[in-house]
């Protein structure tokens, strides 16, 4: 199948467009307080991204991100790896995620607050807790698809446990991984944003919106809305499909043009 | 007796399929030992057993003389399924053991393209498996266990999806390999020539439940013809065995 | 537990059928075809004449079926008055102030509570006065928040000290006294009744009240114009009711306790390092330190002015509003006559 | 492999007995009114657990769940599957997705309050937005692990595209689909939580545990969390696991005993 | 000409890789065509180009005289990699292609046990493949291709993983249900008896890129007897195309 970057492209603008114009349809129907139109919001994020409070606000966010974010992804990976080789590990993981998956993660911003106090790490914990879970069940499930042959071929070949993991579970589970780690990175946002909404932190995307929401300011929430929704793509688009096409990109060679 | 490899009367079943009852079978250190006998008969199940795979319901599995308890480098199976690892190239695959036993990335690409040459696969190193042609993986895969050494290499059909003549020169190459190298081998083949061919002794199995319906020495010596009159009489007489059992 | 419901949509609650036999007898019922009204509130003492007319079947009383609707905050709140979800609400004055400067089409037609905040402290944390703020932590509510507004604009003035000066940090009131509590702030301020459940359950002073130095219309009741324009009559038929909740809250408080208690304690006590407290005592002290008042006095609307400049200097208001153009007091004025 | 049943419920009981002890030892350093109590919570519990409001309340949420769920995970495996067979839907989807699934779910309510009224919708809608993405993601990365001869084969023997979907696609993704109905499950259970919070409705288990904390009711807090975690740990184990070992039970044949 | 299967000039390259060069091969209505050649030549492509699922760079494919643009049931391929799915039986893998023609399920139940019966697979309908032996996979392999019926039939080494007896008796089996059906049959296979023993039309392939060294009629009576001397002069024949080949 040859690339067609273009096409690609295209796709993700017709995506964009497919939700302006929601927007924009939505927007002739309700007044301009609640819903405010594309220009009108667009002239506030003129205003909003040159305000270095904002800038720094989305600074704040990413660095709660990219700790808690990554953090997530190890450890589910790890822990769902391990739980692919130790069975009893997979169930016991599986029961404390089915429990705890349940529960809003900002549920546990209170006991944070208290153990931890205010500041950054409530927030980027609440992140961990709310990407570990995709994460780890989808590596977990992951490892459950793994080939017996592929296992036996290692094994015969005098793999040890670790290496078992590494070289023949890690490589195998990989589009799990991958799914695992997109799946999680939306959550990773919700909970940011959730999260700075009710920390206590007064900085980041998630306390502007909230703030905005809280003066009445509905171009401003929107501005956060976009810009969050702009970075998360930029970043799965930019960085995770990059990563799962060089990573599985066994997948992709030539032949079977036909199809 | 101690050396090499051994099943003592063993029986193996799975559900309600009995598929082993009562093999008894022997190959000493250094043999080449050839295992011949209908499609699902349990052949496959013995190298498993030998290789730590599969455990038997009755009976004992050794090497040099001690139960087997699981996998080991020392012996290597060649899987009937190829098996190669989709994520990894051609040299990828074949490093792979070596790899595992810590060997140094140099001494790895040498060793590693070495036996690629050997098998017919220079300049396909960076080639993944679905690239290659069905007989270029089942090489690979053979590539992939040759180049780890072991003691006991056990290869099951190992050159079904061979043409003739590239069987030919695999055989040959086998041969060179394992000739005054001490190693024990054990093959499962439906080609009666190659089994008498390559064979010290050849065990000619029953259909399921499979048991060893005839163990024959084949002391021709080396390097054999394989228009010898005496190839050809036992040839007949494998035949013979295979189609009362069919 | 049973009283949850009588907030929610599933009907009266069972204080309600029981209790309108023996409401606080001002003004008879009233004649005419039923009205129904869907009515926004908070889970907050400063909104208990919206929950005691309910549970004191008040709104019953007036010919009204009213379903209270529960909101965590003002701000969602007035969404769904502005979008028509909701006939009224009572809720903060600046969060009409807010977006009725955005162009909605609001109207504060009544009065409700006087602004409470209290200043919780830690007994050891030292301070004494607000001066004393300085270089500690204080958690309030969210910025843009009437708690906010006020803390700043008033509390903060007064002292002299500024935002800078103090190190905020802003929670929910509940997780603002449990901060309190495990020492995590040095002092919090909260409105009822977190600011009874602190003392009950922690080791705190009290050092500040803003009803007690700068009372301010805080709580209204909050419609949309066009509302008043298709049928008036209910609205006037709710604030009725309300000014009956409130006459029962500021003259009998221990019955007016009893009603409310489950909307705010579970427990039969509660507990504390200082002993139990009886939950309905607890609520009780909660009323009383409030000041409920259904009319909205022309010291309350300069209030409301002083409040818009400090929302203008805070930049929470691009630009100052008429406060008279957001009021509509023609009830209050025929309420007054009649008094 | 044999089937070990009663260590499945051991590691199960383990990872229960984990979290209490948490619990228990966080209780003993925490103030009672932060953080009650096992034994006083289980009092409450028990009063609660007598309580009709809460019990409709938690049949209500039920509802919620049983529409919101199901609907998102069956317009997600579609649109995915779908997404697998053509490609510029894929990556419009993909667009779709990373742009909308950043956003916090709730942060719609306030429209569909306005568009659809109080009552059950909007939170039925909010359950669906939330648990449609992983769903939806985890089917589309799915799609791209499908044997190239897999497809082949169907092709070869005349398979028209549906056919190539429902019988190639659909029972190769199955593994997928699982692990994103699991993430998703977690997902809806957030939602209905949160969004019972924010969408006016007076009823459920997301409205009891907010309601609970506004006032400060940290054994009721506590009290909605279990019932939240044991439910959907229940409905988990029970529906999803049990339909995984069916769908997926070629997998699990006699063989490999050493393993 | 019209009828059977030809493929005109092709050549075809992968990447770097030319595979085959100016391959011109044609076997009429009715034939049985045989192709033999070494290992990666492009065998399997050329099957692969005539099912419709890769397409020649130069050159035509044709089907009837008819530029083949897809795969379509006409012409069934049977894979060199069984491919059965792993998430069938055996009995719902062989039933494939029928379900999939919409074939009701009562007719279906019967016409599967029927060509499992054949290929010695009965009783074993409700194992999963991974269930099953490499020569058992096999055929369950060849059976999902039979029971279809189809006019052409593509084999890739079908029986590679045989035993010699059963090879026989499913290559009689093949006959027997090509004999007098018209269909046009095209099978790559190693086993240089076997394809003397089958072919109407043999075509000897060259190491890649791949062209057809030399195209035989076997103009031999049927049914063939494997001893007969002109099988076996055409077998040195063929070995000696092939060993100068190598
Ligand atoms: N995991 C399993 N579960 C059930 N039956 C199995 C399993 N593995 C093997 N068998 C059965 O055991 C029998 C012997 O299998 P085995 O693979 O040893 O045969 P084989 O002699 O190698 O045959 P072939 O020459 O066809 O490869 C077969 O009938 C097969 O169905
Ligand atoms: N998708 C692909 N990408 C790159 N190279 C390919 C691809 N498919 C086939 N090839 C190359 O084409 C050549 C011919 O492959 P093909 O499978 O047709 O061989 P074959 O004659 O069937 O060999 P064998 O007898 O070993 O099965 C091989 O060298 C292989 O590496
Ligand atoms: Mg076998
Ligand atoms: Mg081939």
């Amino acid at each position: 199948m040859t690339r067609r970057p273009w096409r690609d492209k295209l796709a993700y603008v017709a995506a964009i467009a497919t939700l302006l114009l929601i927007w924009q349809i939505a927007a002739l129907f309700l007044p301009s307080f609640l819903l405010p139109s594309i220009p009108q919001t667009a002239a506030r994020a003129v205003r909003l991204l040159g305000d270095p409070t904002f800038l720094g606000g989305i600074r704040d966010s990413f660095l709660r991100l990219g700790i808690g974010y990554p953090l997530a992804c190890l450890l589910g990976a790890a822990l769902g790896l391990a739980g692919g080789l130790f069975r009893p590990l997979a169930l016991y993981l599986r029961g404390l995620i089915s429990i705890l998956q349940s529960v809003p993660p900002i549920t546990w911003v209170p006991f944070l607050l208290i153990l931890l106090g205010f500041g950054n790490a409530p927030v980027i914990i609440v992140i961990t807790i709310a990407s570990f879970f995709p994460m780890a069940l989808a590596v977990l499930n992951g490892t459950e698809g793994v080939s017996r042959t592929h296992v036996e071929v290692a094994r015969v070949m005098g793999a040890s446990r670790w290496q078992l993991l590494t070289k023949v579970y890690a490589p195998e589970t990989l589009p799990a991984v991958i799914t695992g780690a997109q799946v999680a990175f939306g959550n990773a946002w919700r909970s940011l944003i959730a999260g700075e909404m009710v920390a206590g932190v007064s900085s980041g995307l998630g306390w502007s919106i909230s703030y905005a929401g809280e003066v009445a300011d509905m171009a401003g929430v929107l501005v956060g809305i976009v810009v969050v929704g702009a970075a998360a793509a930029a970043i799965d688009s930019l960085v995770l499909e990059q990563l799962k096409r060089r990573l599985l990109h066994w997948r992709n060679g030539a032949g079977g043009d036909a199809a | 007796m101690t050396g090499g490899i051994a099943l003592e009367g063993v029986s193996k079943r799975f559900g309600d399929l009995q598929v082993l009852t009562d093999v008894n079978l022997q190959v000493a250190e250094g043999q080449f030992g050839v295992i011949v006998g209908p499609s699902g008969c349990g052949k496959s199940t013995i190298l498993r057993m030998l290789a730590g795979l599969e455990r038997p319901d009755a009976g004992r599995v050794l090497k040099d003389g001690k139960p087997v308890t699981g996998p080991g480098p020392d012996r290597i199976l060649i899987f009937q399924e190829h098996a190669l690892y989709p994520w990894r190239t051609v040299a990828g695959n074949v490093a792979f053991g070596l790899e595992l036993a810590g060997v140094r990335p140099a001494d790895r690409a040498a060793r590693v393209a070495d036996v690629l040459a050997r098998v017919g696969l220079g300049g396909f190193e960076r080639y993944y498996p679905h690239q290659l042609s069905g007989g270029m993986r089942q090489r690979a895969a053979i590539a992939r266990a040759l180049v780890m050494d072991p003691e006991v290499l056990l290869l099951d059909e190992p050159y079904g999806a061979l043409d003739a003549m590239t069987r030919l020169t695999m055989q040959n190459e086998l041969l060179r390999l394992w000739q005054g190298s001490g190693k024990t081998m054990l093959m499962v083949t439906h080609d009666i020539e190659e089994a008498i061919y390559l064979a010290d002794r050849l065990f000619v199995m029953s259909p399921r439940p499979g048991r060893v319906l005839r163990q024959i020495e084949v002391e021709l010596p080396r390097p054999r013809s394989r228009t010898d009159a005496r190839m050809v009489r036992l040839r007949e007489e494998v035949l013979g065995l295979l189609q009362i059992a069919a | 537990g049973g009283a949850r419901t009588s907030g929610g949509a599933s009907g009266p609650g069972p204080a309600g059928g029981s209790a309108s036999a023996q409401g606080s007898g001002a003004g008879a019922p009233v004649p005419g075809p039923r009205r129904s009204l869907k009515i926004g509130y908070l889970n907050v003492m400063d909104d208990a004449p919206a929950m005691l007319a309910k549970d004191a079947g008040l709104y019953e009383k007036y010919g009204l079926d009213v379903e209270l609707v529960l909101f965590e905050s003002g701000t969602d709140l007035i969404k769904a008055i502005v979008g028509g979800q909701l006939q009224a609400g009572v809720l903060g004055f600046t969060n009409a102030v807010t977006w009725a400067a955005k162009g909605a089409d609001l109207k504060v037609v009544g009065g409700a509570q006087v602004g409470y905040h209290s200043l919780v402290v830690r007994k050891d944390s030292g301070i004494k006065t607000v001066q004393d703020l300085k270089g500690k932590r204080l958690a309030s509510q969210k910025q843009g928040s009437t708690a906010d507004i006020v803390l700043n604009g008033v509390v903060f003035r007064q002292a002299g000290l500024s935002r800078q000066d103090v190190q905020m940090v802003y929670v929910e009131p509940a997780a603002a006294i449990q901060s309190l509590a495990a020492g995590q702030v040095d002092a919090a301020l909260v409105f009822e009744p977190y600011e009874q459940i602190a003392r009950a359950t922690g080791n705190v002073d009290v050092i500040y009240e803003i009803g007690k130095v700068w009372p301010f219309p805080c709580m209204v009741v909050i419609t949309s114009g066009k509302q008043l324009a298709t049928d008036r009559e209910a609205v006037d038929r709710l604030l009725d009711a309300q000014k009956d909740a409130i006459a029962m809250l500021e003259t009998q408080p221990d019955e007016a306790a009893r009603y409310l208690v489950k909307r705010f304690v579970q427990d039969e006590e509660v507990r504390g390092p200082s002993g139990s407290v009886k939950a309905v005592d607890l609520v009780r002290k909660a009323i009383e330190t409030q000041t409920f008042r259904w009319e909205i006095s022309d010291q309350d609307i300069r209030r409301m002015e002083e409040i818009v400049d400090i929302m203008v200097s805070q930049g929470l208001l691009e630009r100052k509003i008429d406060v008279k153009t957001i009021l509509d007091l023609s009830w209050q004025q025929r309420a007054e006559k009649k008094v």
